[in-house]
């Protein structure tokens, strides 16, 4: 098999919900604070509208990190979406790292829409943590690396 | 000064989180040796959020406590004035020297009913 | 056991001929002993009835199909299968009044090829004394502790006690060995990152995705499987890249988490012997310290903690880490 | 065959600065179902949108894609304009290539790649887009007040007042609730009475409210502009038509030994009777647990002595159904049980009072016809003592966490109403802090201090005791660093407050949350206050958090605009982006129910065919798309991915993460 090079330009997934974090993504572009532009973000109507399939999808076709971002606790647009998040992924998060994934490739951030500094500084971090690790190699899918 | 002296120590012993205290009064309400202490039960959580460590270290107050636990009972905080106030005894007394009863001699019966601040403070009371 | 299995047939055929209930779902001889079968017997037909040491099936998830087809049927639960009937009836799948529970003494269940791994082949029947187990072969009587022969899914044993029944049938004390529920969880927890990770890919790099874990278990009881639905986008009848191993066992144990009430049935029927349970037990282990203590199917009402939520719960960076 | 167009826009320079729009365009034209693909100047302008219009006319485009700022800033812009060219306005995607590409990124280079990714994801997802229409639901012009006290009297005649019918269901024989059981009100003493009742008189006279007294909320169903409530009318032995409210009944009524609620125990009525004189009806009620006939069919007096023959010792429970577009909710408070709290010395001491029972102590309708006499001997108490915050700010367990809002105003009330009929009483308050916002309200309490000489104590009563008959309250003076003892004639404990425990039933009934101590949890805590999560409930009153009567009354009013905003409306349109269920595919779990936070989803029976002319009956989730808000919490709880949204469907998010990742 040939070695992947140090060109691998990494690739993270950010699902945000609609009414806090994807404005704060918003407010992070208005106010010009930069990230790296390997994050996309997906638009969901809420946190807890993203299934545990989208994410092991994302690691499959080649993310190498994955980031939920939703409303603060207790602020959800739908009173309690939020905290159906945090329990899913919690297990769902604790279960990959108990296969062995790297725990840092995964992670859940609440992003209000004011916090515009905090979604960048969010993003930026988190670009830095999953370049360090590098490739995601144990939830890879070869078919989808040709 | 050493650490057994400091605010965060004694603050550990007594378990009791002096923050919550919102400044009621109902401890020294309640407390039948009022009368007696130059630091008052409601004080003795005040000064030990300010780190007056050095007044409460130095006052009688701790040897009036009956550790009847009624501040306790009644806070209605859920902070402790009586095992801070047992928690500067504690430490005033470990200064002084060893203790003549020792844990072991409790019979297994009394430690579980007994609070074990109560408790303390018996060894402080009944020793020599 | 085999004073037990009497009191059984002699339930069945009394209430099978009074017209009490229609049928019966209890355990069926095969060619050998160690074949035993799950079946459906009816007033005229008892044949076959067997209750012994093989009869591991946990029987709760036949009446989902069965209780549809209307009359009142009679199922034996052991101890453990009667939380999978309570879930499933939490879950609507079977009408409670259809059918008549009858608990029945479980004193752990064993497994054949733990008996041919010691070296005992030619096995003719089994009988349980006590902490032995006397196994006549083709080459004469063996003796062997009873606890070595125990099928994985009973090494360890989450409860003696029936969540559901009409009645019970229980002549001795059952013997408990809950304690060491989540050791092997909490030694895989205790790996590293890497070393976990080759666990598990020698582990499911066995996985010929037969399905045979997913039929057999009593919180799978979806009508079409998201893995059988071309729409669901992770269909797949086979397991084309290691990855798909993964996704099929993290996807399944993801669905039946907070339903799977720990009847190991999954680990018990896998044909490559993959520690299946592991993955069950892992998420009941983590519900169990971050929500605290639920067991499936415990009680018909409660509210399954993947459903439930507090405004208080922990985060995921909390408790798995991963934020530097 | 989809037929998709691509529109990029420039936005001037704050797009095309940073992003090669002309690349994007040509690497978008060989995308897959891609038939157009252009870029403009200002896609939002007039011209812009005449750009879009014309191509989906001339291209006969089947959706459209728009590359352009935030779908937060112009999605609705877009949904218009492709609506005006007749496609459905649901075929619109946008690609956020402003505020989450070219503002964040200077290397063009990046940026142009990331727009090209993020157009390509755009596309990936409105080919699975399909046309959407909302639904339209009717609405019922008839709203229903759960709860008869000041919040929910004042929000059914605001709600009458333009025009509405209303139901008013109240628990007890008459509306009125806390209310009418207060003396005087602060801050400026009107008398409590004075003041409700003729608000009582106006609802009893209103042709558009309709008063179900004794009555409570037995089931609810449907959902907002269409609930469907079921009223349990209690029986009350009495013919509410018949009954003039004459009271010979009353007289002639043997049994005395009834408790009279409206005066807070304090006195006894008869087993038939009438809570008080301005009761609204003013109908009397039998008490079953006290009445001779109903216990052993002895008696039967009142009977013989109803002049219109009202009394009906058979009556039973009858039901009501009805249908209403709006729910208020105003089931209002009770103060909390003393139990925790024996240092008081309540349970043993008939003169340590709670300020509800002080009010009818002090009320000219009350047990003492308004002189103020202590319970245990009817003597003038000369000095009384007030303990406030009794249950209130207590996280140890034994009370309730919260500040109940309303004690410091009242006890400054009572001691004032005190030492000015009785100037020879001595009054003492202990307090912890005194929280005194709003308008006139500071003053109100200094006046207490400073004109009426009432003596505040700043601390906490430890314990009461009886001496020789006198009660005697120890507590701390922190300002003087001292413990004291206070002689008393009569305490008042100022008892914290709670919300009536009938809420807890109600909010099941209507699928809305209560929090922790039991208050009705709002839409939003800042901008939704009187709304409650669930579409076409609200909120008014203690029930929803502890307030005072101008503030009820403020928050039934607001409560009432909002009904009244609602049920103007002929029809109402829904969100269509809404979970929807394959029937085929559900296993009828529940799960789903147990996390839609709105109660959009129920179960139902239905049969389907199975082949070979046979059909099973299944019970499968049934969505309201008019409850249904859209968050997607059941898509991910059902295992069998039975529940899908529409707008955001889980191969449409699949195909995205695909688009993302494709390298």
């Amino acid at each position: 098999m040939q070695e992947i090079t140090t060109t691998h330009k990494p690739l993270i997934v950010a699902f945000c919900c609609n009414w806090c974090s994807y404005a704060g993504a918003d407010l992070a572009g208005s106010s010009r604070l930069s990230y790296p532009a390997e994050v996309k973000i997906i638009r969901v109507p809420c946190s807890c509208r993203v299934n545990p399939i989208f994410v092991l999808k994302a690691f499959q076709r080649g993310a190498d990190g994955v980031i939920l971002c939703g409303c603060h606790p207790g602020d959800c647009h739908y009173s309690t979406g939020n905290y159906h998040t945090r329990r899913r992924m919690a297990l769902m998060f604790s279960m990959l790292n108990y296969f062995g994934i790297e725990k840092e490739r995964t992670r859940i951030e609440w992003v209000s829409a004011a916090e515009g500094a905090k979604f960048s500084q969010v993003m930026n971090d988190f670009a830095k943590t999953i370049n360090e690790l590098g490739e995601n190699r144990r939830l890879e899918d070869l078919r989808c690396k040709k | 000064m050493s650490d057994i002296f400091t605010v965060e120590n004694i603050k550990r012993i007594s378990g009791t989180d002096v923050r919550k205290c919102m400044k009621c009064g109902k401890c020294s309400g309640r407390c039948p040796a009022f009368d007696d202490m130059d630091i008052k039960p409601h004080q003795f959580v005040t000064m030990l959020g300010q780190g007056r460590v050095e007044e409460l270290l130095s006052s009688k107050a701790i040897f009036n406590c009956l550790s009847c636990m009624a501040c306790v009972e009644r806070c209605p905080r859920g902070v402790a004035p009586a095992n801070v106030i047992e928690a500067v005894r504690d430490t005033v007394e470990r200064m002084q020297g060893g203790d003549a009863i020792k844990a072991e001699d409790i019979p297994a019966i009394v430690d579980e009913l007994i609070p074990q601040q109560l408790l303390m403070s018996a060894f402080r009371k009944y020793k020599k | 056991m085999q004073k037990i299995e009497e009191l059984m047939y002699k339930r069945a055929s009394e209430m099978l001929e009074s017209g009490e209930v229609d049928r019966v779902i209890a355990w069926k001889k095969g060619e050998t002993c160690y074949d035993v079968s799950p079946a459906t017997f009816t007033k005229d037909n008892l044949e076959g009835f067997v209750y012994d040491a093989f009869c591991g099936a946990n029987l709760s998830k036949y009446l989902v199909e069965e209780s549809k087809k209307g009359g009142k049927i009679l199922v034996f639960l052991k101890p453990c299968d009667t939380y999978s009937f309570n879930q499933l009836l939490s879950e609507h799948r079977i009408k409670r009044e259809n059918v008549y529970v009858i608990g029945i003494e479980c004193q752990g269940k064993i497994d054949a090829n733990k008996l041919q791994k010691k070296g005992i082949d030619g096995i003719l029947s089994v009988e349980e004394k006590g902490d032995k187990l006397t196994v006549k072969t083709l080459y004469g009587d063996k003796e062997i502790a009873f606890e070595e022969a125990l099928s994985v899914k009973c090494e360890t044993c989450k409860s003696k006690e029936f969540a559901v029944s009409d009645e019970t049938i229980v002549l001795n004390e059952m013997r408990d060995n809950r304690e060491k529920r989540f050791e092997a969880v909490e030694r895989l927890e205790k790996m590293t990152e890497e070393e976990r990770y080759a666990f598990w890919q020698a582990e499911l790099s066995k996985c010929i995705r037969c399905n045979a874990c997913r039929n057999v278990c009593p919180a799978c009881t979806c009508t079409h499987c998201v893995f059988d639905n071309d729409k669901s986008g992770i269909a797949g009848k086979a397991n084309a890249d290691s990855f798909e191993e993964k996704l099929f066992h993290i996807i399944r144990s993801y669905h039946v988490a907070g339903r799977c009430t720990d009847c190991g049935e999954c680990s018990r029927v896998c044909p490559q012997n993959i520690p299946l349970h592991l993955i069950n037990r892992k998420y009941i282990k983590d519900m169990n310290e971050f929500y605290g203590e639920y067991q499936a199917g415990a009680a018909v009402t409660a509210l399954n903690p993947i459903v439930d939520f507090t405004k208080e719960d922990v985060e995921a960076a909390t408790v798995v880490g991963g934020k530097k | 065959m989809q037929r998709i167009g691509v529109f990029i826009c420039h936005c001037g320079s704050n797009i095309a600065a940073t992003v090669d729009v002309e690349r994007v365009t040509e690497a978008l034209a060989k995308e897959p179902g891609v038939v157009y693909a252009v870029n403009y100047q200002y896609m939002c302008s007039e011209n812009g949108q005449q750009l879009i219009k014309n191509a989906i006319a001339e291209h006969r485009l089947t959706g459209i894609v728009v590359c352009s700022c935030s779908p937060r800033m112009h999605e609705a812009t877009f949904r218009k304009t492709a609506e005006a060219a007749g496609l459905n306005a649901y075929m619109v995607e946008i690609a956020n290539i402003r505020e989450q590409c070219s503002w964040i990124h200077k290397d063009i280079e990046e940026a142009t790649e990331k727009a090209i990714v993020l157009a390509r994801t755009a596309v990936a997802k409105i080919l699975l887009d399909k046309p959407l229409t909302a639904g339209e639901t009717g609405v019922t012009k008839r709203a229903l007040v759960i709860g008869g006290g000041i919040a929910g009297i004042q929000a059914a005649l605001d709600i009458a007042d333009a025009g509405y019918e209303v139901d008013i269901v109240e628990k007890r024989p008459t509306i009125g609730g806390r209310m009418a059981q207060l003396d005087k009100t602060f801050p400026t003493l009107d008398c409590s009475a004075c003041i409700l009742t003729p608000k009582m008189v106006d609802c009893a006279q209103s042709d558009k409210i309709n008063i179900f007294s004794y009555s409570e909320v037995e089931e609810v169903k449907g959902f907002v502009g269409n609930f469907d409530v079921k009223i349990r009318k209690k029986a009350r032995h009495v013919d509410e038509t018949k009954c003039t409210g004459c009271g010979v009944c009353m007289a002639s009524c043997p049994s005395k030994k009834g408790l009279n609620e409206f005066n807070m125990n304090l006195n006894n009525r008869p087993a038939i009777y009438i809570p008080f004189a301005q009761a609204i009806p003013n109908v009397a009620i039998i008490d079953p647990e006290q009445c001779l006939k109903l216990k052993s069919d002895k008696c039967g007096l009142c009977q013989r002595k109803c002049g219109v023959g009202a009394i009906d010792y058979k009556q039973e429970d009858s039901f009501v159904e009805r249908k209403y577009g709006a729910i208020v909710v105003a089931t209002g408070f009770r103060p909390i049980k003393l139990d925790n709290f024996n240092e008081f010395g309540y349970a043993d001491n008939k003169d340590v009072v709670t300020s509800l029972e002080l009010e009818r102590l002090m009320n000219a309708a009350g047990p003492t016809k308004g002189t103020l006499l202590r319970p245990s001997d009817g003597k003038h108490p000369k000095v009384i003592t007030f303990i406030q915050c009794v249950g209130s700010r207590d996280v140890s367990g034994c009370g309730k966490p919260y500040c109940s809002k309303i004690c410091c105003m009242y006890t400054a009330k009572h001691a004032m109403l005190i030492r000015e009929k009785y100037p020879d009483t001595e009054v003492h308050v202990f307090y912890i802090d005194i929280r005194t916002p709003g308008k006139n309200y500071d003053e109100f309490y200094r006046r207490a201090v400073e004109q009426y000489g009432v003596d505040y104590i700043k601390g906490m009563v430890g314990k009461v005791y009886n001496e020789n008959g006198k009660l005697m309250v120890q507590g701390s003076d922190l300002l003087d660093n001292k413990q004291i003892v206070i002689p008393s004639d009569l305490v008042v404990l100022a008892t914290a407050i709670e919300p009536d425990p009938s809420v807890r039933d109600i909010a099941t009934k209507l699928t809305i949350s209560i929090d922790t101590n039991d208050f009705l949890t709002e839409a939003h805590a800042k901008l939704r206050p009187v709304e409650s999560p669930t579409a076409g409930v609200f909120l008014a009153g203690v029930c929803q958090g502890p307030k005072d009567v101008p503030e009820t009354v403020s928050q039934a009013s607001a409560c009432a605009s909002k009904v009244i905003g609602l049920l103007a409306k002929d029809k109402l349109k829904g969100n269509p982006c809404v979970s929807h269920v394959d029937e085929n595919m559900c296993t009828g779990c529940s799960q789903c129910e147990q996390v839609c936070p709105y109660g959009a989803i129920t179960y139902i029976d239905k049969e389907f065919r199975i082949g070979g002319g046979k059909t099973e009956t299944r019970r499968v989730a049934s969505v309201n798309p008019a409850v249904c808000q859209g968050c997607g919490a059941c898509t991910v709880t059902c295992p069998s991915g039975a529940m899908d949204l529409y707008g955001f469907s889980s191969a449409q998010i699949l195909k995205e993460v695909e688009a993302i990742c494709k390298r």
